[in-house]
């Protein structure tokens, strides 16, 4: 299983720099944002939080319809099911791939985007522990809808439509840890459910996700 | 005999026949009674004006778009843990009645908000949650257009479905955090029935009745629709093979 | 005939108007599409009675 | 050296896209031996090899063969393109629980392509690399799904030869393919157990 | 040629919904905003204008790798160059067939989603006006964007990457727009700047994506 | 009915991710004709026909062909899958200005089969109806690239007559297969054009 791992990030680095290309994304959203609202900072400053927590969510799911569908299309997936490794770990395999690639360069890099959008300093660490905590969330609720929807054709729309609605609890907890720690109140609360949620989605999922491999592959 | 032999096809088709002429005309009458009482015959409410005659339409959608999510959820279940195929054709038709009634009370509430709070949309917890409920029902009955195979649709949208149904829970619990609720309480709920006056309370019971009713009578009609559409299908096939 | 609704006559009419134009819509849908699936079945079967 | 293999398929029914389209299908496959599947396009010899798998389940019958004893080759070849050919075998190995690469590069002439990218490779150089996949599963029943499709004649001889050592070896291995191999083996028409449609009277019949 | 543009949208539409997708996915990436930021009107409603504009791009820009990406791996792409219409043609009727499913359906709805936000009243109909203006120079130059990665694996997020530098004028035209219809100041200049830009989009573009089609298609 | 075609190269080279693969290609192509590509996999078939149909440039040579003349069918179909199998025809009958469908539908036995959605065929059903393109073009000069694999015999003659058919009618094909179509044809083996390499020694022709 650590087999399929390493080949997942090797392909993410040979399609051209796999860790890259979410932090970009990353980037340009953060950047775009100033674009659209303003430079004005005590606005920008109020909604740095909200705005790096769904910047972040955004370059999730944009990579998200990848975790399966290539597979799918060339075949691998069918032998994957066939091969004497449990479906589950397959899918737990691919979430961790997808993480190492996104969430993790993205909890990282997120100080820096959170100075270009003037948060306050008292929040900078609050921003990364909430990022370490929840992207593994992310990319395990994101590959089970990448499982509900492999093999339909432009699943990517649905995929996001199915999804989002599942990030909400991850985001609101997310962003408020990072507001409250802006404002220096205690911020247990919704970082303990952040860290709930994620190892029930690690616990859980894989196997809803399993399941729903096995259903599309028939 | 168990009553899970009503979820036989045929078996199904024959009662949900008998049964549809009676609850339309039930359905009819409970709502025409519940609304006509309640847009006409109800007086104005102190802070209300006669907005609150909108509690009329407002609640029992409210409560309608609530329970058809639950009737999914166990229809999802029943379909996941004894395979009966009308159980998730009942799943899949009460999908956009449930799309319907989270629309009625998004829009009624909205229209109502602009007199109370000065606003058609404020990000108040319950209206939030109504809002990620409407997503799920869009979502749901998406994935049931996309996946071409019928017992591969049902599987897949039932483990959504569950899915969905805790993660809905826990946004609705997320939610609460922002703490700044404009939305009505409990001042109105059934259990603390002295808050509300009798004249409000009896035409509101009987609207909620008859929306009940709407429902599950055009649950039944879908339904029906979704078996015959199944058999439709069936037939094809065999004409293909042939 | 309409009661005396006040200033908020638009309000409560508006919402009972989309309200039940919203419930017409489903309910006039699910019949119609009824309808219509009912009217194939009928055709197919007839068909299939043809052949045999 | 290794387990006497036997598949036993009896009264298998299938079905693709919820219409039944074999039925009454029996047949066994012992170790040693090759069994070909024939039957004209379209007739479900996909679906019922995607149904021995285990990709999907079966309307009805029984399949009785020993757990995680079959290799499937399908139509695609399940490579990866940025991938070289000696990391696309090396990763399906591993994943197989086995280490030899080198055996599967030799026997399908790919040693001088190992570092190749798979992308990199002909419609010809990309299904022997399918092929060699098939050799570092070690597993004993080969079930194939039109395997020399794109192939020239020498390549064809390649793989012959490494279905007889298969055999030879104690392995068997189920073909479907429209083309003569150029070996010895028993043949199975399918056609016969085309899926006749039953009446569908009652609403019940309409869910499979 | 209009058999091609008749073609992507029955494809669209049979793919599931395809108005509906980008659409949806619009009313999402709105709706999770206040999510992030929290839900104090004043803020949304100073945020508004460029959170729609940026809510329209992202929809845009998730559907734009499968304006070619589905076509080159059937090989229809193939098939079309060799065709006897200009590819220039085809480029820009896959443009027209995506903005028809993207952008038109996001001016519609756009209205509905700044009442979400508390946009400003005096504000919507600037709103529908740069969105209708705007959205046509987004999807050709995210069919340009696409022209220049199809055929590269995992070319999602290589895409974002370039399309959205592109993208950033057009963005802040729009916003900008929206944010002086919202304050009562004069919206001409922006809005002219936008119709400049998709003029002059339409017109150059697709030579310049068909040129990249040929290339990749060696 | 139609002009004559003809088709002239001459000392072409072609190459494949900038790596030459072969050169000195010489041969005529008459209206009435066929002509069978012949050769090993790897020689470099699919990336002569790609170059042929104008997909990519040549490195040297000359290619002499009436505009627009050519339709070309390579390994994958250009087929959508949510579209029916009608629909499909249609779409590529209008894009090349025809309007006839019928009678590619009959020649490939596809009758039946018309509203189908191509997602829901068989292997070789797709193969055939990807072929059937061909003749809604209307394009006198056919560039196949491997027309028949996954066809089973009965398609294969089907083939065989459409493109006698089309043969008769004037038109002429340059096929490139591995196994024997059935019909008389010309030969052509590549393998003797094989690109030699040549000697890289300055610095300018490291840059082909
Ligand atoms: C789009 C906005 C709104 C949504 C989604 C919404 C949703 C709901 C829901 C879910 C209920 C609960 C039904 C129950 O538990 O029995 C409810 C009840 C109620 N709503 Fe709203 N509402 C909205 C706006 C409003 C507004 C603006 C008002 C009036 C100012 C209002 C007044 C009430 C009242 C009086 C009740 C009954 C209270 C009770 O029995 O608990 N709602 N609404
Ligand atoms: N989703 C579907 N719904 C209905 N019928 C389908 C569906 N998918 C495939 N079929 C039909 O099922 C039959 C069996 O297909 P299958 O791919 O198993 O054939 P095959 O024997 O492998 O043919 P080939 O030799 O062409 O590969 C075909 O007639 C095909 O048209
Ligand atoms: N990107 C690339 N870089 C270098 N060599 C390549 C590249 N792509 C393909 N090749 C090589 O070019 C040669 C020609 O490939 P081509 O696909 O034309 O062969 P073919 O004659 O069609 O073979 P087949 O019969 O297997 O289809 C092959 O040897 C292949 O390995
Ligand atoms: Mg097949
Ligand atoms: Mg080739």
């Amino acid at each position: 299983m650590i087999a399929l791992l390493l080949r997942d990030l090797t392909l993410a680095i040979r399609a051209g720099g796999g860790f890259g290309l979410a932090l970009t994304f990353f980037l340009i959203v953060v950047v775009l944002v100033p674009f659209g609202v303003g430079p004005d900072s005590t606005i920008l400053s109020a909604i740095a939080p909200g705005i790096l927590w769904v910047g972040a969510l955004l370059a999730c799911l944009l990579s998200l319809d990848r975790i399966f569908a290539l597979d799918h299309e060339d075949g691998s997936l069918d032998l994957l099911a066939t091969a004497p490794i449990p479906l589950e770990g397959v899918v737990a395999m691919k979430a961790a791939a997808h993480w190492v690639t996104t969430g993790l360069p993205l909890t990282l890099a997120a100080p820096g985007l959170g100075m270009l959008l003037s948060l306050e300093p008292a929040a900078f660490r609050w921003l990364v522990l909430s990022l370490a905590l929840g992207t593994p969330a992310l990319s395990m609720i994101g590959a089970f809808g990448a499982a509900l929807t492999v093999g339909l054709k432009r699943g990517g729309l649905l995929l996001s439509l199915l999804v989002l609605p599942l990030y909400v609890p991850t985001l609101i907890f997310g962003a408020e840890t990072v507001a409250r720690g802006a404002d220096g109140m205690a911020t247990a609360t919704p970082l303990m459910m952040l860290a709930a949620i994620t190892l029930a989605a690690v616990a859980l999922l894989p196997f809803a996700a399993a399941a729903a491999i096995r259903i599309n592959l028939r | 005999m168990s009553l899970w032999e009503y979820a036989n096809p045929t078996r199904f088709m024959r009662t949900s026949g008998v049964l549809l002429p009676w609850l339309w005309g039930l359905t009819g009458l409970s709502l025409v009674v519940g609304l006509v009482w309640g847009f006409f015959l109800t007086p104005e409410a102190e802070n209300f004006g006669s907005t609150v005659k909108i509690i009329y339409v407002h609640v029992p959608s409210a409560l309608m778009a609530i329970n058809a999510w639950l009737m999914m959820l166990v229809a999802s279940l029943i379909w996941l843990v004894r395979r009966h195929h009308v159980s998730a054709l009942a799943a899949r038709a009460a999908a956009p009645i449930g799309l319907t009634m989270t629309l009625i009370a998004l829009v009624t509430g909205a229209i109502w908000g602009e007199p109370m709070w000065g606003t058609y949309w404020a990000w108040d917890p319950r209206l939030t949650s109504f809002l990620i409920l409407f997503l799920f029902y869009l979502g749901y009955m998406a994935l049931w257009e996309a996946i071409e195979n019928p017992d591969a649709a049902a599987d897949l949208t039932s483990v959504l479905c569950m899915v969905g149904s805790v993660f809905a829970l826990l946004s609705r619990y997320a939610v609460n955090f922002w703490n700044q609720g404009l939305h009505q309480g409990a001042t109105m709920s059934l259990d603390k029935e002295e808050n509300i006056a009798n004249v409000y309370w009896l035409p509101l019971v009987i609207t909620m009745v008859g929306f009940g009713l709407l429902f599950v009578t055009l649950v039944l009609v879908r339904t029906r629709t979704e078996i015959r559409a199944r058999r439709i299908k069936a037939l094809i096939a065999r004409e293909r093979m042939v | 005939m309409i009661p005396e609704l006040g200033k908020y006559a638009g309000a409560v009419l508006s919402s009972y108007g989309l309200s039940l134009a919203l419930m017409a819509g489903l309910v006039i849908l699910s019949l119609w599409r009824g309808a219509r699936v009912r009217r194939q079945l009928a055709e197919i079967e007839a068909r299939g009675k043809k052949h045999d | 050296m290794r387990r006497v293999m036997e598949m036993v398929v009896e009264n298998l029914a299938c079905a693709r896209g919820g219409v039944p389209v074999l039925e009454g299908v029996s047949f066994g496959l012992r170790g040693g031996q090759a069994l070909m599947l024939r039957g004209p396009n379209g007739i479900g010899k996909t679906t019922l090899l995607r149904t021995l798998a285990g990709l999907q389940p079966a309307l009805e019958g029984r399949i009785s063969v020993p757990p995680e004893a079959m290799a499937y080759a399908a139509h695609a070849d399940g490579l990866k393109a940025t991938l070289s050919v000696a990391e696309n075998l090396a990763f399906w190995a591993r994943i197989f629980g086995q280490r030899d690469v080198d055996t599967a590069l030799t026997d399908f002439n790919l040693g001088d392509l190992a570092q190749r990218q798979a992308q990199n490779l002909s419609a010809g150089q990309k299904r022997r690399l399918g092929l060699a996949r098939l050799l570092v599963t070690g597993r004993p029943i080969w079930v194939l799904d039109e395997p020399t499709v794109s192939l020239d004649v020498a390549s064809v001889a390649l793989f012959g030869q490494a279905v007889q050592r298969h055999l030879e070896g104690g392995g068997a291995a189920l073909i479907a393919t429209h083309i003569d191999l150029g070996f010895e083996a028993d043949e199975l028409d399918v056609t016969p157990f085309r899926a006749v449609p039953r009446e569908i009277d009652s609403f019940d019949e309409a869910f499979a």
